[in-house]
């Protein structure tokens, strides 16, 4: 198993209860202090990168919008863990379509 | 106006075999529309009326819990080919449907 | 002779990619001897049957849905419309080869002139936009039923879709197509391949996972968990969501290629359309 | 709908002469029935009686519904001068699911398809001779996955 699977598996088991929008909570003193314009600003470039590779995972644009919401709510730690997750996604996805342009041959049947 | 009843009645021997497809949403009335998360409100056949030459010869009365596009199918003596067979539905929104179709 | 024979052979060089990439008739070959192998007892056409070929306890409820299917409103409705006329005079029948009638396995096709994939229902759009009438949605409702009714009369006709092997860009559709289904994508990480060629016939929570082989055969399908007859399209779409991928639009390119690889897997069986399904 | 009413009216009115047979004798759709969220009630409100188990009431169901959304039944029965055939599902949220009136022309025997909610023990009702007989099943529903 290489280490993409490893990482997508782990992040499979963080998937909520089937079309619940559970949230995980996020931690008050965020690593480098970034603002959540900031985060929510990156996460949306990165979705773009992996919109661009037409791979986007489905929950990941539910997140941004989650994470919008929370945020014009005042609830700017679950703001920012929302969009963190997103990011992550986004660019999980992006990885996922980089590795897979060339490993998918390997598991033709004709091969 | 309900969509009209699809029928298939054969007869062999003395009995006549009547199969019926009903083209209706049967809704619940506790599903939520994925989009807006509003019940959908419940719209179902409640009743329905086979009638052979004129007779009936078949009465059901039905609850939510029979599936969408509902489908039934019931037997009876004493038709011959050629008869003509009436069914008739009616649901609780006020719908109903009636279809003739022959015996063959 | 020699020239398409070396053109043939430079192309698959670009594909290969340093790798040994096989031809559109070695995958199916492949494929064939795959499931033959891993499901000995199951007669061939039967794969186009689904899990029905192998589940016993759903192949008899299958049976009994089949007694009086709800697709055949689907049929009905899409007949009345493929015989209307549309606002010009003209009709479905127009637009296709022998009326339109009896001609599914003819697709999905690779238009030279378009350079693209042509899916049946992109046809019946196609036909709709040279008689100046607005595109249908592809997914359910009118277009599926159009498509089921031209389904149910190509019924028994044994698939053969054709990868011109003087086209360069045929071969490159067929290869994208190829490529979406080998390759994973989405939250959970899966391709088409994982489900459906790993793990065909065990379950998968509650559902028994089909085979390739047959699953191009009998489209639309009434689908019980739908309530309501849909397209290929729409099932692709529904396996993608099931792996936490944000689906395509439907008829893009990707999907075209997809339909165009996943039917050419059937080519030799016989279409069953329309057809039920849990 | 009163066209209808007066038409399985005239449709009863011979059999009721027969015997007396008076809950069973609907003329109009017995909705509280219908409407009975608990099996048991749903049975006692339709019959004013409790029913005996009879291996001539035969019910052909799958024992693993494919999809809860659609599950085909047949119930049939041997026995004599049916006068209506019953579906319960005892864990759906209104139990009765389709009651079926038969007449002396009716093969007792019907087939329809219906919704669970998930696994239930559904039951058959044959109301003959003013006697209710039934037969029961459990039915074990799976769910299709996510969103299924």
């Amino acid at each position: 198993m290489n280490k993409l699977s490893i990482l997508l598996v782990a992040c499979a088991f963080l998937l909520p209860g089937c079309g619940q929008e559970t949230v995980s909570s996020g931690s008050p003193e965020h690593a480098g202090g970034s603002s959540f314009a900031e985060i929510y600003a990156a996460a949306e470039q990165a979705l773009a990168v992996a919109e661009a590779k037409r791979n986007v995972w489905s929950r990941t644009e539910g997140l941004l919008r989650d994470a919008k919401a929370a945020d014009a709510d005042g609830r700017t730690d679950e703001a920012i863990a929302l969009a963190t997750e997103a990011k992550l996604q986004a660019e999980l996805a992006s990885v996922q379509a980089d590795t897979e342009a060339e490993t998918w041959r390997t598991r033709v049947l004709s091969n | 106006m309900g969509k009209p009843i699809k029928i298939r009645a054969k007869v062999k021997g003395d009995i006549s075999e009547v199969k019926a497809l009903m083209p209706h949403d049967m809704e619940s009335g506790l599903r939520r529309d994925a989009e807006t998360n509003e019940l959908i409100p419940a719209h179902y056949i409640t009743e329905l009326v086979a009638e052979h030459n004129g007779e009936i010869v078949m009465t059901a009365y039905w609850g939510p819990a029979v599936s969408r596009n509902p489908y039934v199918s019931f037997s009876f003596t004493g038709g011959v080919a050629g008869d003509t067979i009436k069914i008739h539905w009616e649901d609780n929104q006020g719908d109903s449907s009636t279809t003739e179709a022959v015996l063959k | 002779m020699n020239n398409k024979i070396l053109l043939l052979s430079v192309i698959i060089g670009l594909f290969a990619g340093g790798g040994a990439t096989a031809g559109p008739e070695e995958d199916r070959t492949a494929m064939l001897e795959y499931y033959t192998g891993r499901f000995p007892d199951v007669p061939l056409q039967e794969f186009a049957n689904g899990l029905y070929a192998f589940d016993e306890i759903a192949r008899e409820q299958w049976i009994e849905m089949e007694d009086f299917p709800p697709y055949e409103i689907a049929i009905e409705d899409g007949q009345a419309l493929f015989e209307a006329r549309f606002a010009n005079g003209k009709s479905y029948a127009d637009c296709f080869d022998n009326g339109g009638i009896g001609i599914r396995q003819q697709y999905p096709y690779f238009a030279a002139d378009l350079g693209e994939v042509v899916t049946l229902e992109l046809a019946i759009n196609q036909c709709r936009a040279a008689n100046d009438e607005q595109p249908l949605p592809y997914l359910t409702g009118d277009l599926a039923a159009i498509s089921a009714y031209m389904s149910y009369t190509s019924r028994g006709n044994t698939i053969n879709v054709e990868v011109p092997q003087d086209n360069p860009s045929a071969l490159a559709a067929y290869e994208s197509g190829k490529q979406y289904y080998y390759t994973r994508r989405g939250q959970l990480n899966f391709a088409c391949m994982s489900c459906h060629v790993q793990s065909a016939g065990l379950m998968l929570r509650a559902d028994r996972l089909s085979t390739t082989l047959g699953h191009a055969t009998h489209w639309p399908v009434y689908r019980a968990k739908w309530g309501e007859t849909g397209t290929l399209q729409n099932r692709i779409i529904e396996c993608n969501s099931q792996v936490f991928a944000k689906p395509l639009e439907p008829q893009s390119i990707e999907y075209r290629n997809l339909e165009y690889f996943l039917t050419y897997m059937s080519n030799g069986l016989e279409l069953n359309g329309p057809a039920s399904r849990r | 709908m009163k066209v209808h009413r007066r038409l399985v009216l005239k449709g009863t009115l011979a059999l009721s002469a027969i015997a007396a047979w008076p809950r069973l004798l609907l003329a109009a759709r017995p909705d509280s029935a219908f409407s009975a969220n608990d099996a048991d009630k749903a049975i006692a409100d339709l019959f004013g009686q409790t029913p005996l188990d009879s291996d001539q009431v035969k019910m052909k169901i799958p024992d693993i519904a494919e999809n809860g959304a659609v599950v085909p039944v047949t119930v049939s029965t041997d026995l004599e001068n049916v006068e209506s055939i019953s579906i319960v599902v005892v864990n759906n949220p209104t139990p009765l699911a389709a009651v079926f009136l038969l007449t002396p022309r009716s093969i007792p025997s019907v087939s329809v398809r219906i919704k669970m909610g998930q696994t239930s023990q559904v039951r058959a009702l044959v109301n003959a001779g003013g006697n209710l007989y039934s037969t029961s099943k459990d039915v074990k529903v799976t769910i299709g996955g996510c969103g299924g």
